[in-house]
């Protein structure tokens, strides 16, 4: 009965969210096209050699997941306050971490989404070749865009409620993203360079255990941070 | 506990606030307000500009700590027990809270999902409130009193024991302040108790049992009758 | 004055804890000088070698103080609590101003030893980024001006960067690098050993007295605020 | 006169942007904090190679100060929209384009401040020498600046009237900007380098070209975007 | 053709819409109003909720351009001449439209600076709209009648032929009422021109010289003496 009530919520306010992404036209589109012209703009900084641009490939791949991603965890919040909907929000009853299942969900899906975008123009701008494991590829992207998300979406919360939004939300989550991006990153660089499961192994645990305990304590913590 | 079941059950006091302090940086803008309202009672809480109503009723409504004090709704405390005296309030604020993207039906749809289980259609509340023809509408387009009266539908979604109305009166016209009145009146006559942030008392004349004056951060004259 | 040092005695400036402060100054003097005259110079650094006396210690205390902001970030954030956030950001601030002293002392060993001031280690980087972090939690704090909401967004953010110090320590296991593995007792030139060990105590002591130190004005202010609030409360 | 009547108008815009930023208080710092992290994640991404980094230096330094500026660019607007600010400001008399100067000028003076912050990081960080024709580096600089304020300040008014702000911004603004970048990136690469105004040459009569017409043009259209 | 005494008459005209009508999306709002207001009048202007109140007043401040019609303000044609027309206007909007993090006297002090050689000192009208204590804490924390208060505040920085207030009692105490009204008469008497959006007329009362209602798009009654 109870949990019932609060997958409702979760449902309701993913639901809300995703459509709002939707009906603002732009949002979505806009966003992919940001990961476009970032992707492009990587390639003319760093130089018109194929060697090194596919090296970087996946390293540039995940920053611009990176930069596109915040946009989505700052409208994510940003949504709610105008016109004081957050007042709003926080007078449902319910568990808090109904509302952060919720928003976490929407931008799980958005990122999902713009991540398997981003790939796909990034294997042909910087000519990166499908690896034999992409299995395992997949595996790591989804590892990582579930440690991105989870930590973009919780201090997203904070961000937009304090003043300085836009800079509070990069100023805590990139320090913070350093070990899950670097893990991902070397994962994926190690999977596309034909390795299968030795090095990369390493990683996608540490992965792993990354995403475990962010995902737990945000949940956790939300509660307390949305309140105040 | 059975919160939903009877209103009539209740005769414990609606609301209770006791030396009720708030303070924003060194700036104390409630000094300890003591105030009780019980069920079926409807209160004109009355002030200057900046006197601290609207912040009286947001610490009532949990969604302000106060510094000093308690204050229950419903029997329940708003500090110790939020998630209780939530589902006992209905909050009208300033400001409307609605998403501008989404339409009238969409933004109560979602909204009757959030308080759980709330069964209540959308069709004959959006028909009461005058917005049946706006109801495929985007909110973004909706003019000042149109938002008001679809936070209104918003809170009739529910049937809670406490109303925190702030200004609720301001952008409607004539109908709206009727509509109003009229729900304030099943409210009462439920059971229901409500606090009402008001400038002028025309418009809810015949409604309000008593007002008080919030006047350099506490009540005074409380019990003035009308 | 009176009665706001009332307010929190356990936060009142005395003269045991001037004392200790002086002590811990003459014991950093002592160990570095023992530390210097015992230790023989290094085969491969030289006189070097003897930056090791404040960069190591440096880093230890650093985690030190970031684990004391997690220990009383938890306490914040299941018991709710002044001191605890106080302390919490008293530590925050003392571990920010080791950690930065434990990168510059290292690039400073870095350019003579390695020929670079800086390079892509992950040792170097994740003590680069967790400076990053708690800059960021400094400066969360700086500008939320609600002191209960400060305290529980503080708390999260403290913990949740807590986490990175395990990962920076072991940084070193996990990933082959550039920069010294951590070394065992027995690995080590007993002389060297004991210098360390003096000078960790001795920057131990600083911590300590350093993060008493700011806490107590922190308290202060905070015990200026909540006189004012019995006086604004009290008064008709 | 008149003039004088609209150089007030521009100081004032200007007075109030960089007050409003110094006031909340993380506002500066946290935009520089956001630019070394970023710098961080760029030497994470690229590898631990000091060669590479080293080419790669004048690249990274610029697409930092490019996303840090669009933190500022946003914000410069996003101010005006809160509490319907923009509508006021729209109502008083005088030319559209003092209001643009105005906010272009707070800009200059935040990107600028920030730019040099960031090259100081990235000298260290990416070891880069400084080279001896560093006054024409400073020269290429403060083109690249005022090519990138100019349009991002314009883009910013667009975006912010618009639903979907964050992300119009960058997606209008990124590939406009490629050109500038590029003719900064390859000047600043030129000159580090060691080239002496030979290949740079050419980079900087460019820049000077784009910044004449973006600035021209910027403050004639301004007017039309603003009254919509 | 009476084009020459037309023109005259529009020059003396505080205010002149002809046929004004505006839509957004497929909807119209305003079908066609036509309002002539002279110097030295106030006009209420009434409406149901939606009816396009807001809109006209926003077509009239150069703020919205119509799709069909013409308005002038101080015989100043709103699209040809909007400098012209912003420069004999001053509009209050539902929102205050001020700065959060500048201080009540900062705001003033840069609504001056825009409004271009305007002299007139600061710390008077700050007092005057009761501000005077509060000239140097940031508006972000001013309540929903203090920013009211600072915006008309903003207003009375200049003295322009015509007023356009959207609600402008609303927040307000009994008090600010009482200025606002102070405020109004102090205009008409110097001959300024003004249009008030109202949905009771109780504050308003013996200030408006006559009431005009906007209902589907159009003016009803106008001309109906208050
Ligand atoms: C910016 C540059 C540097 C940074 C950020 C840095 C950081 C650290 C940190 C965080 C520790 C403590 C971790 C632990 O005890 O396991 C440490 C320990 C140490 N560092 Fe550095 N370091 C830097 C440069 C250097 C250089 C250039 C050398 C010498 C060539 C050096 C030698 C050592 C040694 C010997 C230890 C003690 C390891 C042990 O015995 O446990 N470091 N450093
Ligand atoms: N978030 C805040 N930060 C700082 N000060 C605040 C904040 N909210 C309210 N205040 C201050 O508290 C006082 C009371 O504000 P409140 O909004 O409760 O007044 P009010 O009685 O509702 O007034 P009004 O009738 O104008 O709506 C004001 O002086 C206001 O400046
Ligand atoms: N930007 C907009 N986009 C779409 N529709 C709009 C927009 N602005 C106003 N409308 C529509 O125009 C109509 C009139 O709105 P307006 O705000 O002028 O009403 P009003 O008379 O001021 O009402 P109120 O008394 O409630 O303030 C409403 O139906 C509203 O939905
Ligand atoms: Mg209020
Ligand atoms: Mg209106």
């Amino acid at each position: 009965m109870a949990w019932q009530d609060d997958w409702r919520r979760v449902r309701a306010i993913a639901w809300k969210d995703l459509t709002t992404e939707r009906r603002s036209k732009a949002g979505f589109s806009g966003v992919v096209a940001f990961g476009v012209s970032v992707l492009v703009l990587f390639g003319f900084a760093l130089g018109p050699e194929a060697a090194a641009l596919r090296d970087a490939a996946s390293g540039v791949i995940w920053l611009t997941v990176l930069f596109a991603g915040v946009l989505a965890f700052n409208r994510s919040f940003q949504v709610e306050l105008e016109s004081g909907a957050i007042e709003t929000l926080l007078l449902y009853p319910g568990p808090r971490w109904a509302i952060f299942s919720g928003k976490l969900l929407a931008n799980l899906v958005f990122v999902g989404v713009l991540l398997s975008i981003v790939i796909g123009v990034g294997i042909v701008l910087f000519q990166v070749g499908i690896p034999e494991a992409w299995p395992a590829l997949l595996g790591v992207l989804a590892l990582g865009t579930v440690g991105l998300v989870s930590l973009g979406t919780f201090y997203g919360a904070m961000a937009s409620r304090s003043r300085a939004r836009e800079v509070l939300l990069p100023l805590l989550l990139f320090p913070m993203l350093v070990p899950v991006l670097l893990a991902a990153i070397q994962a994926s660089r190690a999977l596309l360079g034909g390795d299968v499961m030795t090095e990369a192994g390493a990683w996608i645990r540490l992965l792993l255990a990354f995403d475990v305990i962010f995902l737990v304590a945000t949940h956790l913590a939300f509660g307390a941070i949305i309140e105040g | 506990m059975a919160a939903t079941t009877s209103l009539e059950r209740r005769r414990t006091l609606a609301v209770d606030s006791q030396a009720v302090a708030r303070r924003f940086g060194a700036r104390w803008v409630l000094r300890g307000v003591s105030l009780s309202v019980e069920s079926g009672e409807v209160v004109g809480l009355l002030g200057s500009n900046g006197s601290g109503k609207s912040t009286l009723l947001r610490v009532l409504a949990t969604l302000l700590r106060p510094n000093a004090g308690s204050a229950t709704v419903g029997g329940c405390d708003v500090v110790r027990d939020p998630d209780g005296a939530r589902r006992q309030l209905g909050f009208l604020a300033h400001a409307p809270g609605l998403y501008d993207d989404l339409t009238a039906r969409e933004n109560l749809r979602f909204a009757a999902d959030m308080l759980g289980g709330s069964d209540r259609p959308i069709e004959p509340l959006l028909d009461r409130v005058g917005l049946g023809r706006a109801a495929n509408d985007r909110v973004r387009g909706f003019s000042a009193g149109m938002q008001r009266r679809l936070a209104l539908a918003r809170l009739l979604l529910a049937s809670p024991l406490v109303l925190l109305l702030d200004e609720p009166y301001s952008n409607l016209d004539v109908e709206g302040i009727a509509l109003m009145n009229a729900v304030l009146q099943e409210h009462v006559a439920r059971g229901g108790a409500a606090i009402v942030v008001l400038h002028e008392l025309a418009p809810a004349s015949g409604i309000l049992h008593r007002t008080v004056t919030l006047e350099n951060g506490r009540l005074d004259a409380p019990g003035v009758a009308v | 004055m009176h009665s706001i040092a009332h307010a929190d005695p356990i936060a009142t400036p005395s003269a045991r804890w001037a004392w200790f402060g002086i002590f811990a100054l003459l014991f950093l003097v002592f160990a570095q000088v023992t530390a210097v005259m015992i230790s023989v110079p290094d085969r491969d650094m030289g006189h070097l070698q003897k930056i090791m006396y404040v960069h190591v210690p440096a880093a230890w205390t650093t985690f030190l103080a970031f684990f004391v902001v997690a220990i009383c970030s938890l306490r914040v954030l299941f018991r709710g609590g002044e001191r605890d956030d106080l302390l919490a950001a008293s530590a925050a601030e003392v571990g920010a101003v080791f950690n930065a002293l434990t990168l510059a002392l290292g690039m400073m060993w870095g350019r003579p030893t390695w020929g670079v001031w800086w390079t892509w280690d992950a040792r170097l980087t994740s003590t680069l980024v967790l400076l990053l972090i708690f800059i960021g939690y400094l400066s969360l704090r700086a500008f939320v001006d609600d002191p209960e909401r400060r305290a529980t967004w503080s708390a999260a953010v403290g913990v949740l960067g807590a986490i990175n110090v395990p990962i920076v320590y072991m940084s070193v296991r996990w990933w082959r690098t550039l920069h010294q593995v951590q070394s065992a007792p027995s690995t080590l030139d007993p002389a060297y050993t004991l210098g360390l060990r003096l000078n960790a105590f001795a920057f131990l002591f600083v911590l300590i007295f350093l993060i008493r130190r700011r806490y107590e004005a922190a308290a202060l202010l905070r015990a200026a605020e909540h006189a004012d609030d019995a006086r604004a409360l009290g008064g008709r």
